[in-house]
């Protein structure tokens, strides 16, 4: 599969746009502004870009918590992003939730329940509406190594193949959940070999190289819109910061990370780029302005933005209020 | 006008709701090929064909995970548990995710699940549990116990065109018990409306489900003591309609609330509690609880019916509350 | 592995006592002596029967409800059984509990909740407390093909996996859960390739021939007890009646019924044992004699049990009551 | 005595409670290597070993229905819910399996879950829960929910040595911002005995959690106007000390129950409804109740304050109930 150009430079663009952006909540969390957690997607960045990236507008993404380039690609603004971490009235969330537990239908992103896993029936069942409208549209889910012990991922991948929805399952391998290791979540070498389980043909990526993870996705997604069925795809990477910012991981070994480091998906993008010619030192440069102009926009808008009114907490429950009985 | 069962009702809402709108459909154990363990969905799939009326693989949590991923896309899912009981297995995707999406991100969740739920039939521990109270503790869902046929008719089609997600407790004990003329043409019931199934004087029960045939029942041995029950029959436990029940504690001052779940916590306690909060002044006699003791449901005969609220419990406590 | 004539002697009288205690209460059901629901494992003894044979007496299990054969083998009597089917207080709950709902530590059998799979995690925690404290015991735990579907399957075999646990794990696959035939619970071909996704180690066996069902447990026990992790064993099977006595199950070919009528575990064992000399005729109906006094004595003893008082229902919820407040 | 945090008073209750008895392990989701996302088993995995601090698979139900197997066979696990909220995920293993074993067919099964529950803490909707609603409402366990730190390590001991199920609910609020005095060696507080937090004649708020500090502090800035309040810690929530509440109603004659669930079912309505049943006539106004409303957590703080109850609302409320 060729990719163009321009396609390439946006991959880069958003890249770098998530990484700086996470960075950026991350300083702001030092000055003690984000009043809840904040968590990055530092150094597996690739995957979240690449797999939305490669997605039609129709689509939906039913995220987990390190997929803030997911939320970038699909249209959520970083103004809006920046604002809900502050906890602002325009924020994606209108203050209601914090950091990255965001969710816009309008764009195609449903909300991310913490538990994890959780979402992934919620895609199988996206797809299963499309598969009944007769829809050529494809759901698209991820969630962490981790994530893949809990019941709904059996769940969700029993019930996708079995029906064969138009579904893909991606899988962050960042090889720890918190301060649990791999070989301490499961007892199978990748992620991947749990889907012969469901007769699901799974596909193991280069976590860190979103050109790759864009071609993969692209590939499923065709398959998945003809009617093929879902795929598992697990991306190798590594989480290169603790858990969360609170988290120093002394749990994970130095080397490991040393080794990592190498592999940056920013940097192997840049090479990519510099050295088969698809971008000169000048676009590139370009574009990271444009990256740093965005992300002083929007701290600047999150900054300036009002909180919402204390009483705005018991608004909204319920999609058809009931007129009469107030439960409030 | 056709008398028909409440299963025969639940059934035709069913039916003609699947006709009307066609992002209605069905999923879950059995519902399929079989008709569903209590013939809910018979002749559905044959009709309607098996996309949208799905039998699905043995998983609780990840068929509703699905019923709610279907409806943030437009369809309108009706899930049905085969027995209330296996609802536990997907509490986390009702409680976390359905209940939340919409207060959480704006994300419209209008899912269905039909809960078959109650005891009386012998069906111990694992086939005769009433959960609504779990439920009624958690935010952001709807609630409804239809106690008759028409109810249930039309409370399943307000339930199915609402665009929040709303458990549908369909008690068991009276599917093939109870009939009732049912009109045949599309008619929706609000939810959010206790309904007065009997005008009294002397004592409010406020109660649902099966519970309030127990009720009626109690009501009619009391006439010759001449203790005047008049019965609310909540119908929609949340939100649930304080007026209606105030109302009617305004006009008698005494209250028993009759509730066929455990004891503690729950829809019944709520119902106290806010009596003795907001219509206090109207009391004129403690609040009395009638339920079921905070234990499993027993199985044999003998311990199920000690177990569960009987008509003499109901009698005996409106003559002490009479006499108060 | 040579079984002995008598534990073959003793097979043989499980499998015949599982098939008529069932049958007997079959036809206490149809005479409406028993209030609640019936279920028969009939066909399919020869899992229940030759996997808990299989076991030392101070192992544990953790049974489903088509496990009539593990509580016979344990040692819960008939008269016990019988009696809990007909709600008398001297049934094995006291009339706490109906039909196949039985437990009772004192046979190393854990109560079987009417949750499908939610006795896998049970089992694997069993086989923990082995592991932690040193003991060379094992945990035994079964479920249908229906039931591998939901998400405690899958917790607890990737528990147990990566825990190397000494337990092991039956599926009595009759092809059928409820209505649901194979192809719409799961897209794989044999449910043993669920195991795959644990680095789990499976086997497929007859679910008909008792002496291969027993050897294989014996087996996956031995390697279990030897701190090689747990087994994975698909019992191949068919559901011969319907998924309880009130179901006709239409939606099973007839043929199919029949193709496996063939395939009687009771038969396939009568012949087992007299082609190969194991058992004489006279031995065979001596033990047949054995089974039919047990089960009218069962009977006789059930129904001339008191049942429970109806208070009874308030007792006993707590093993560590509260002196101080009594909630009830 | 040394004074120690909340959070230091469960750590050492486990430490001893591990020391003590080689059958108490403890499991959950990095308590080992880590020690725990609140640091609550600190050390533990080095002092005894990581089959006793085991770090299990991301696996609430799984991981929880190891605890009742191993329970069964005579062990006495503590499972670690990294946050309270994940418990729905275990919901089913806990409701069916754990609180049903005994009554059903005598298994014993002594499992402490740990859950880290409350807001305040800018947590949002999925780390600020106050999920004991759901199991109050569910008989068979025990909930216990201790306000200080004395009570904490008490009450955490007396979990680990019961023989039945419990559902220890520990503060996130208070885990460092609470310190106390606190006996350095054994002693167990009872389950199922509500604690007198502060003697008073006028009002009694019945209470428990992080909702006990807010009420003394609501007390103290009821002195000017002459207000004395009653503060009942319950302390344990099931089986509910229902004679200590009762006293203290006779005594004050009125009533507030203050508790940061949401409103709605639950713990807080039943005490109300208990009172209301069963000591009526010492009533001398309405009961009142303050607690969090029918929604989720809000996350953003101006939200989150409106949202949880405040000092004010308790003296609001303790000033308009005393002139009634
Ligand atoms: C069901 C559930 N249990 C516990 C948690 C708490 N928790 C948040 S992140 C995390 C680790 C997740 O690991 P993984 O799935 O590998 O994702 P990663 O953070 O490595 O991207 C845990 C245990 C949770 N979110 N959901
Ligand atoms: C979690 C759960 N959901 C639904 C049920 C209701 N139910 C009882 S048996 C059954 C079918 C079981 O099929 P399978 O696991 O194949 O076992 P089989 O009956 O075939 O032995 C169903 C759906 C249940 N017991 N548990
Ligand atoms: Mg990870
Ligand atoms: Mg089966």
């Amino acid at each position: 599969m060729d990719v163009e150009r321009d396609t390439l430079h946006q991959l880069y663009y958003y890249l770098k746009l998530t990484r700086h952006l996470e960075e950026r909540i991350t300083s702001l969390y030092r000055q003690g502004k984000i009043v809840g957690g904040a968590w990055t997607s530092n150094g597996t960045e690739a995957i979240s870009v690449g797999y939305s990236y490669a997605l039609e507008k129709d689509d939906v993404t039913a995220p987990y918590f390190r997929d803030m380039g997911v939320f970038l690609v699909r249209g959520i603004t970083p103004r809006r992003i920046v604002a809900q971490y502050l906890g602002r009235k325009t924020g994606v969330t209108g203050g209601k939730e914090g950091n990255v537990h965001i969710g816009d239908i309008n764009f195609g992103c449903f909300g991310f329940p913490s538990h994890l896993a959780d979402n992934y029936p919620v895609a199988a069942g996206a797809a299963l509406a499309f598969k009944i409208r007769g829809e050529k549209r494809v759901a698209a889910s991820s969630t962490g190594d981790g994530g893949t012990s809990r019941g709904d991922f059996h769940e969700a991948l029993n019930f996708a193949s079995v029906l064969k929805l138009p579904v893909v399952f991606f899988c962050n391998n960042n090889q720890y959940a918190y301060s649990t290791p791999l070989e301490k979540q499961m007892a199978i070498k990748d992620v991947a070999e749990r889907s012969l389980a469901y007769a699901m043909p799974s596909e193991i990526v280069d976590g860190n190289d979103v050109v790759a993870v864009y071609k993969v996705s692209k590939e499923a997604y065709k398959k998945a819109r003809a009617g093929e069925g879902p795929t598992f795809i697990e991306c190798k990477t590594m989480r290169m910061h603790g858990h969360s910012e609170h988290d120093a991981a002394k749990y994970v070994p130095r080397e490991l990370l040393e080794e990592w480091k190498k592999k940056d998906p920013i940097l192997k993008m840049e090479n990519y780029l510099l050295e088969n010619n698809h971008a000169s030192e000048n676009e590139l440069k370009d574009i990271d302005k444009r990256v740093h102009d965005v992300i002083e926009d929007a701290e600047e808008f999150a900054e300036n933005s009002p909180y919402p009114d204390g009483k705005e907490a018991v608004e909204g429950l319920y999609a058809t209020p009931i007129e009469k009985v107030k439960t409030l | 006008m056709k008398e028909i069962t409440y299963v025969e009702a639940i059934h035709q809402a069913l039916w003609e709701e699947m006709e009307r709108d066609d992002s209605v459909f069905i999923l879950g154990e059995d519902v399929g090929i079989y008709g569903g363990a209590f013939r809910v969905t018979e002749g559905m799939y044959e009709k309607f064909g098996e996309l949208r009326v799905l039998d699905t693989p043995l998983s609780e949590s990840g068929f509703t995970g699905a019923a709610i991923g279907a409806s943030l896309v437009g369809m309108r899912p009706v899930v049905e548990m085969q027995f209330a009981d296996f609802i536990s297995c997907a509490f986390d995707q009702i409680v976390n995710v359905a209940a939340k999406n919409y207060y959480r991100w704006g994300g419209k969740t209008p899912i269905v699940i039909r809960a078959p739920y109650g005891g009386n039939i012998h069906g111990g521990a694992f086939h005769s549990q009433c959960p609504e109270g779990w439920f009624f503790h958690t935010p952001g869902l709807k609630l409804v116990a239809p106690a008759f046929p028409s109810d249930a008719k039309g409370l399943l089609k307000a339930a199915i065109r609402d665009d929040d997600p709303v458990i549908f407790f369909e008690h068991k004990f009276l599917y093939r018990r109870i009939k009732e003329e049912v009109p045949e043409d599309d008619y929706v019931i609000p939810i959010g409306e206790a309904r007065i199934v009997q005008e009294g004087s002397d004592i409010s029960v406020i109660t649902y489900g099966a519970m309030v045939h127990t009720a009626l029942e109690a009501s009619k041995n009391l006439e010759e003591s001449g203790i005047s029950l008049e019965i609310v029959d909540l119908r929609t436990l949340m939100p649930l309609d304080k007026e209606t029940v105030f109302d009617s504690v305004k006009k008698t001052n005494k209250v028993i609330v009759l509730y066929e779940a455990t004891r503690s916590g729950g829809v019944g306690a709520e119902v106290a509690a806010l009596i003795s909060e907001e219509v206090f002044n109207y009391l004129d006699g403690p609040i009395l609880r009638i339920s079921a003791p905070d234990t499993p449901v027993p199985y044999s005969p003998p311990m199920e019916e000690y177990y569960l609220p009987q008509v003499e419990d109901v009698v005996e406590a409106a003559e002490k509350l009479a006499a108060y």
